[in-house]
């Protein structure tokens, strides 16, 4: 809580922070807030295609689907996918990381190369091959993004619990006896938890550009789903006539995926322990990889 | 035995003689010939391969077509089938032996084509079994077809075969002496194939680059002669977005779009300058294949209840904005065959309940899939899956290239329980549409909806060994009526042909089974 | 002699996370396997054929088996062909590597050159409405999703203002050359008006895939000229009387460059990760649509070729990356 | 051979801690000699000295001793109990006896833990008391080095250097060890504050009747409070002594060098930065025969052929030179 009181005196991040907080009730009110909650699964041929109107505010799809209800309920598929996808591949890579840093030798060496072998290629290929061969389903998608995003957190964690292993408290406490989980947990963690917390925040943004790449290339979650990138997908067939149903979903991706990573900005100026106390302009530049 | 009457026995019309007389395009007096440049189309089918023996659709016939000849020819709409290589054939009264006699042609390397090229391409394609290999393989075995002299070729069938004549355009002669030139391990030529050409077409292949398309220039000295006006060259694109087609139409890029493009496309674009669109009765009918074997699918009331659950209406006048006809068979309406009574389903959520009520096995979550990048069979798997879901039965949907989906089709474990696509006019017979595609023989092969039904079966059996057409169609009209009755699989609609083209184009000769891709005909103002 | 041991100490690693990559993506399109033989086949294919097809491309042997034989294949230098068309997969790829590699260079070149200077200023002129508008820009360019912002592009600069085509990469079918590189070909081989059509077509995907790679590096070279300038360093030469413009161009970029070096790597993947999108939605003949089509297809051969490549040229940019750093920063050498 | 050598609480034979050096390559080329064959006793309750310039193994002897490096060989017998491959319920039983403590406390504290918490981990690593009794026990310590029980909610960062100290101290004291390693701890301070701190180790040494090893290159804090010194130069210990024996009459060169770098009193204080001829080669490349030859003034023949051995020359002085200088 004190971290959000933090945050919430940086001004872009505070935007942030409100942008995602709107975007998440309306996920999770979609079926009130909705004006046809129906239109994700029925659909109403007769009213196809039409234009932004009082009726349909962002207008109707080429199934005579309402384009604002069906933006809400996506808004629930896109964030559930960015959330787990992210969980689990943290929940992966940074016991992974912890235990290679932990142990730079054999088996550090060992699972690092593992996590060499997926950053390899881009994030979005493996995703892909994994996702077509399971078939397009949302848990699929989710376990395609996992599977593929865990190796940047091994990477990440390594690193600093690397840096962290040098540091003479942590030495300290190894020598006091304190066992090999003990410290990783309770010391190692802590200390890079900020520089987490960060890069899960612009990870978040990375993985939904991610996933809709997924949809927008038929990998994503099966229709009738109102996935934001098989949205467009399915628009670009009625460009330019109808670029009402390409536009909503965009500018959708592009607002979810800029409050995360303004929150992430945000966090890094408050959490970052090695600017603490710097002015917030010489932030570090902390990679700002959107698609890592 | 004369030719004529043969041939009028097999066909039961005279299209046949009219067609090659309508066709002899005597070479034009060259001095009015011009050529008008090159032709761009935008087709919705990347050419991966340019092989004519591998590949059998509509969707990239153009390099078939354009550089290659067979013995005859379909052309227009209604299509008629011409003498195109052969000069005549004389057909044995036992509908058994096929000899045919060539024109004088050359391939585009100079050689002449011979009865060997011929026999040559047949036993290839025997070979590949790919392709074509289907139309062919029961009744013609390797070995058999014969050149008995440098014009004349034999093709000895082991039992009758209606529709020989109009699937002969399929077998696509190559230049026998080249190809074997680049035989590999007996591969045919088929690595060398896939990226050269070795035809007598009406062009000749200049460039092809499989992540591009291909272009090709005219052939002057092609048998058929020319026209007075004609193209320099002409291109084939494959283009897999639809947006980008369009919009490539619509700023003079391109020539021609293919023959799939959404009918909201079609709409916008007739507003347009410079752009023309050219309507065509078609024979294309749309349906959802239905696994017809696997549970409750082998329940003909579960089958009847998805037929009742599909929102005719609703898909043909409102998605398609009425730019298809309702076509309550399999086989086209205005094909011979089709029962002009035929009553087919409509949307009735009623019926379908009561269908689905009397279904006795255990019910599932059925699997849809749809084709990616035709947004029509995505919207028409929506539009049933929500019928569905009124009925209370599940589906998901799977939307996956054309390829992957076809290389599941024929497999009876991996297929999915209903696909929805098109079955085009490969060739202009009620065969096409019905024992092709539903003879319990065909499964595994033609009949990806594992459909059997034994009168269906003696139906088209019967009628692939008559000859006359008027023999033949009540044996096909009933068989219509039984793929109905047992919702053998859920029929859609016949559509129409909408071609768009720069207004530049002219002399388009549109035939169902080439779409507008025959490019000896056009000619740019 | 430090160069050299960086140099054989990375490669000494690169055979070993290839053959991880092969089990890995081997192990990925086999876990619920398609069948290849129907692929080949076809549709109309009997089940007689279909055992020969296993038979001859060995998809009856046990995986492993199978593993082992397509290592051993890819160690003679030989990918496969691909199912769908029968061509070698080696060949399909070199003959798309060009296309996607130019794609990156101009991608890159235009990200750095606008990049750099644009984050220089950003960082002299801290917190002006410049600076704000930049920082907008940038952030907007990484949250922005590429497929959408090329349809925009494609809508706006195609359509609307009818300034470049709408998709592929030249109107013909480009200009034979030896680099394969259509803006260097046209150059050598003189034809000026190929050589406009092809800057034309490369406009739009250059501009999508450009836009993001711009924001990462103005946002690195704000960052990394803000820190310097506050270094003692910068202090001493202001006392020493350095004038400020020497300073902030001899010292400043110098050591903001070097940073900016290290992003090029970061950079450059997502120009690739980038160019899968992208050249699917502009129709690209590069290595990009090339996976999209060999993913959505299950054309193994073709998707395990494509990886490998892949691999290897994101091992040798690294490793390029690695020397550049070690060559430019003295402490290092 | 030292005093009370018949039962000292710790007893170090032949001590060898080397790491491996590495090319670029990643290949073990040699090895960095860091401890080579450190021979010497503890006697219960005695303060031990130990000197020499930076990077001469001091260090890294004292980390060996509390098992924080790995020995690579020779024997350290703790209390009659061998620690040098102490196994993992072993070690453990050893550690709180025998504690080790930083030259910088506020690194050695969890930035990220309160004071409290700090001293309270070594009881919750090693015993089974309850929270109370942890509690009880924190209390005592911090009495014991002279803090306030307020510090025990503050964060490492927000307590001067001085107090830092105090809680290092007060963690080590917290199980109960009986010889305590401590390395430099008055560097960095101010001489009122290095004062106050050693009175306070003198002070707790009576208290708990601990031993020290005093890890120095302070030779002014060394001679006022250690009774025996070793001087180590480059891993190896070259004199060894009483303290008035080794600072009064050095028979080593190289203590004698040291002290003659000694500032007189009111003059410079010795630093860190206080020179030999030359630079003392890499404890990688060591070279043969007498590791001090080349930058020693008495350097003969004898001294290239062969290493000097530690040779004791009664009242516990032992010195390892081929030409000690008389005393």
């Amino acid at each position: 809580m004190k971290l959000l009181g933090r945050i919430a005196r940086d001004r872009v991040a505070l935007a942030g922070l409100l942008v995602l907080a709107v975007i998440v009730l309306a996920a999770i009110f979609a079926p009130v807030l909705a004006t046809y909650p129906q239109d994700v699964t029925t659909y109403h041929t007769a009213q196809r295609l039409l234009p932004p109107s009082a009726a349909h505010w962002f207008g109707t799809n080429q199934m005579g689907g309402d384009i604002y209800s069906r933006l809400l309920f996506g808004a629930r598929i896109t964030l559930m996918t960015a959330v787990i996808a992210v969980a689990v591949s943290v929940l992966i890579g940074v016991p992974i990381g912890l235990v290679g840093g932990y142990w730079p030798g054999f088996v550090g060496d060992g699972l690092m190369r593992v996590s060499d072998v997926f950053l390899a290629v881009p994030q979005i290929v493996l995703a892909m091959a994994i996702a077509a061969t399971l078939g397009p389903q949302i848990q699929n998608v989710i376990l395609a993004l996992s599977l593929t995003y865990w190796p940047f957190w091994a990477r990440l964690v390594y690193a600093e619990t690397r840096n962290a292993k040098n540091e003479i408290y942590v030495e300290a406490a190894i020598a006091l006896g304190v066992p090999p989980w003990r410290v990783m947990v309770l010391h190692i963690l802590p200390a890079i938890a900020p520089s987490l917390i960060i890069r899960t925040s612009i990870g978040l943004g990375g993985t939904i550009l991610t996933a809709s790449a997924l949809g927008f290339l038929g990998l994503g979650p099966p229709p009738p789903s109102p996935e934001w990138g098989r949205m467009i997908a399915d628009a670009r067939a009625f460009l330019p006539g109808a670029w009402w149903n390409a536009a909503a979903p965009g500018i959708a991706i592009l607002v979810l995926v800029m409050a995360f990573n303004l929150i992430g900005d945000g966090l890094r100026d408050v959490l970052d322990p090695k600017l603490r106390g710097q002015a917030r302009a010489v932030a570090a530049p902390a990679e700002d990889e959107a698609g890592d | 035995m004369t030719s004529e009457s043969e041939s009028r026995l097999v066909l039961g019309r005279r299209e046949l003689a009219l067609g090659a007389a309508t066709l002899s395009v005597a070479a034009a007096t060259p001095a009015l010939a011009a050529g008008t440049g090159k032709f761009i189309t935008a087709n919705n089918n990347s050419y991966d391969t340019l092989d004519p023996h591998v590949v059998f659709d509509i969707g990239r016939i153009a390099s078939r077509l354009n550089l290659y000849d067979a013995l005859v020819r379909w052309t227009d709409d209604p299509p008629k089938l011409n003498m195109w290589l052969a000069e005549k054939v004389d057909i044995s009264p036992d509908a058994l032996t096929y000899t045919f006699t060539l024109k004088d042609a050359k391939f585009h390397d100079g050689t002449p084509i011979t009865a060997e090229d011929v026999v040559y391409s047949m036993e290839r394609i025997l070979a590949l079994k790919k392709g074509a290999y289907g139309l062919f393989s029961s009744v013609v075995k390797p070995g058999t077809t014969k050149a008995l002299n440098p014009k004349t070729v034999q093709f000895r069938l082991t039992s009758p075969y209606a529709v020989f004549m109009a699937v002969l355009p399929e077998m696509w002669v190559v230049n026998s002496k080249m190809v074997r030139a680049h035989e590999h391990n007996g591969d045919w030529g088929a690595g060398w194939l896939a990226r050269h050409e070795a035809g007598s077409g009406s062009f000749r292949l200049t460039h092809y680059d499989p992540a591009v398309g291909f272009a090709a220039d005219r052939y002057a000295a092609h048998f058929m002669g020319w026209g007075p006006k004609y193209l320099d060259s002409i291109e084939f694109r494959g283009i897999l977005e639809v947006a980008s087609r369009v919009l490539g139409l619509e700023k003079g890029e391109f020539d021609a779009l293919d023959g799939y493009t959404p009918y909201d496309q079609i709409k916008r674009l007739r507003g347009k300058p410079k752009v023309k669109i050219l309507t065509e009765p078609s024979l294309r009918t749309m349906y959802f294949i239905i696994h017809n074997r696997r549970p409750p699918l082998d329940d003909v009331n579960m089958r009847r209840a998805l037929c009742y659950a599909f929102d005719y209406n609703g898909f043909i006048n409102n998605l398609l904005d009425g730019s298809v006809v309702r076509n309550a068979g399999i086989i086209p309406d205005p094909m011979w065959g089709a029962p002009k009574d035929l009553q087919g389903y409509t949307y009735d959520l009623d019926k379908a309940k009561a269908a689905l009520a009397k279904v006795k096995g255990p019910m599932r979550t059925l699997t849809i899939n749809a084709l990616g990048g035709y947004p029509q069979s995505g919207q028409a798997a929506e539009l049933l899956q929500s019928g569905l879901a009124k009925i209370g039965v599940k589906a998901t949907i799977q939307s996956q290239p054309w390829p992957v989906v076809a290389a599941r089709l024929g497999d009876e474990q991996k297929s999915a329980d209903l696909i929805p696509l098109w079955r085009s006019a490969y060739f202009a017979d009620p065969h096409n549409w019905t024992g092709y595609i539903y003879n319990s023989k065909q499964i595994g092969r033609g009949n990806l909806s594992f459909f059997s039904n034994k009168r269906f079966d003696e139906l088209t059996d019967k009628a692939l060994v008559l000859v006359k057409q008027a023999d033949r169609q009540p044996l096909y009209e009933e068989a219509s009526r039984i793929l109905v009755d047992e919702a053998a699989g859920l029929f859609i609609y016949n559509t129409n042909y909408y071609g768009a083209f720069n207004d530049r184009v002219q002399g388009v000769r549109y035939c169902p089974i080439a779409d507008a891709q025959d490019m000896r005909w056009q000619w740019l103002a | 002699m430090r160069l050299l041991g960086l140099i054989a100490r990375r490669l000494v690693w690169v055979p070993a996370t290839l053959i991880g990559l092969v089990v890995l993506v081997f192990v990925i399109s086999h876990v619920v396997p398609n069948d290849p033989a129907r692929i080949i086949a076809g549709e109309n294919a009997t089940t007689a054929q279909l055992a020969a097809l296993r038979h001859q491309y060995g998809f009856d042997l046990p995986l492993p088996e199978q593993l082992l034989r397509y290592i051993i294949q890819v160690a003679r230098g030989d990918m496969g062909v691909s199912l769908y068309t029968q061509t070698p997969v080696a060949g399909e790829i070199w003959r798309r590597l060009p296309a996607t590699m130019e794609l990156a260079v101009y991608a890159m070149a235009v990200a750095v050159l606008l990049g750099v200077p644009l984050g220089v200023a950003a960082a002299l002129r801290r917190n002006s409405w410049f600076d704000h508008t930049l920082r907008v820009l940038t952030v907007s360019g990484l949250a922005i999703a590429a497929f959408w912002l090329a349809i925009l592009l494609q809508l706006l600069f195609a359509m609307w203002l009818n300034l470049t085509p709408v998709q592929g990469r030249v109107s013909d079918f480009g200009p034979s050359g030896i680099t394969g590189f259509y803006t260097i070909d046209a150059a050598l081989a003189g034809d000026w008006s190929t050589e406009l059509d092809v800057l034309r077509h490369l406009a739009l995907p250059v501009m999508t895939l450009a836009f993001p790679a711009m924001a990462t590096i103005v946002r690195f070279t704000r960052a990394g000229v803000i820190g310097t300038l506050g270094s003692f360093f910068v202090d001493y030469q202001r006392a020493m009387g350095v004038p400020w413009r020497v300073t902030v161009w001899r010292y400043v970029l110098r050591s903001a460059l070097t940073g900016t070096l290290t992003q090029i790597g970061l950079v450059f993947g997502n120009l690739l990760a980038g160019a899968v999108v992208v050249e699917a939605v502009f129709d690209w003949p590069g290595l990009g649509q090339f996976a999209v089509n060999s993913i959505l297809q299950s054309d193994y051969n073709a998707i395990l070729g494509f990886t490998i490549y892949v691999g290897v040229m994101f091992i040798v940019v690294n490793l390029l990356i690695d020397v550049g750093q070690v060559l430019l920063d003295p402490r290092g050498r | 051979m030292p005093p009370d050598s018949q039962n000292p609480t710790l007893a170090v034979e032949s001590l060898v801690t080397h790491f491996p050096i590495r090319n670029s390559f990643g290949i073990r080329t040699g090895w960095l000699r860091a401890l080579d064959g450190v021979t010497l006793d503890v006697a219960p309750g005695e303060v031990l000295g130990v000197v020499g310039e930076s990077g001469c193994g001091k260090s890294t002897f004292g980390k060996t001793l509390c098992g924080i490096h790995r020995a690579s060989g020779g024997r350290i017998v703790f209390q009659g109990e061998d620690a040098t491959h102490a196994g993992s319920a072993q070690a453990k039983r050893l550690r709180r006896k025998l504690q080790y403590c930083y030259q910088d406390p506020s690194a050695s504290l969890d930035p990220n833990w309160t004071i409290g918490r700090s001293l309270a981990e070594p009881l919750v690593i090693h015993t089974r008391l309850s929270a109370a009794e942890r509690m009880a026990r924190v209390h005592a310590a911090l009495e014991d080095v002279g803090l306030a029980r307020e510090h025990l909610s503050l964060y490492p960062h927000e307590i001067s250097g001085g107090q830092q100290r105090r809680v290092g101290l007060a963690r080590i004291l917290m199980l109960q060890p009986s010889l305590v390693v401590l390395d430099e701890p008055t560097a960095g301070l101010d001489l009122s504050v290095q004062a106050r701190v050693l009175r306070l180790l003198m002070d707790l040494r009576e208290r708990h009747a601990l031993s020290y090893i005093f890890i120095s290159h302070d030779l002014s804090v060394v001679r006022l409070i250690c009774r025996r010194v070793a001087v180590m130069y480059l891993g190896r210990v070259v004199e060894i002594g009483p303290a008035e024996a080794v600072f009064g009459a050095p028979s080593h060169p190289y203590t004698a060098a040291l002290l003659s770098a000694l500032p007189v009193v009111g003059g410079e204080r010795i630093s860190e930065r206080f020179r030999l001829e030359g630079e003392p080669p890499s404890p990688g490349r060591l070279p043969g025969g007498c590791r001090f030859r080349q930058r020693c003034p008495r350097a003969g023949p004898a001294c290239a052929q062969q290493e000097p051995e530690l040779t004791p020359g009664g009242e516990g002085h032992a010195v390892a030179c081929h030409f000690p200088l008389a005393s």
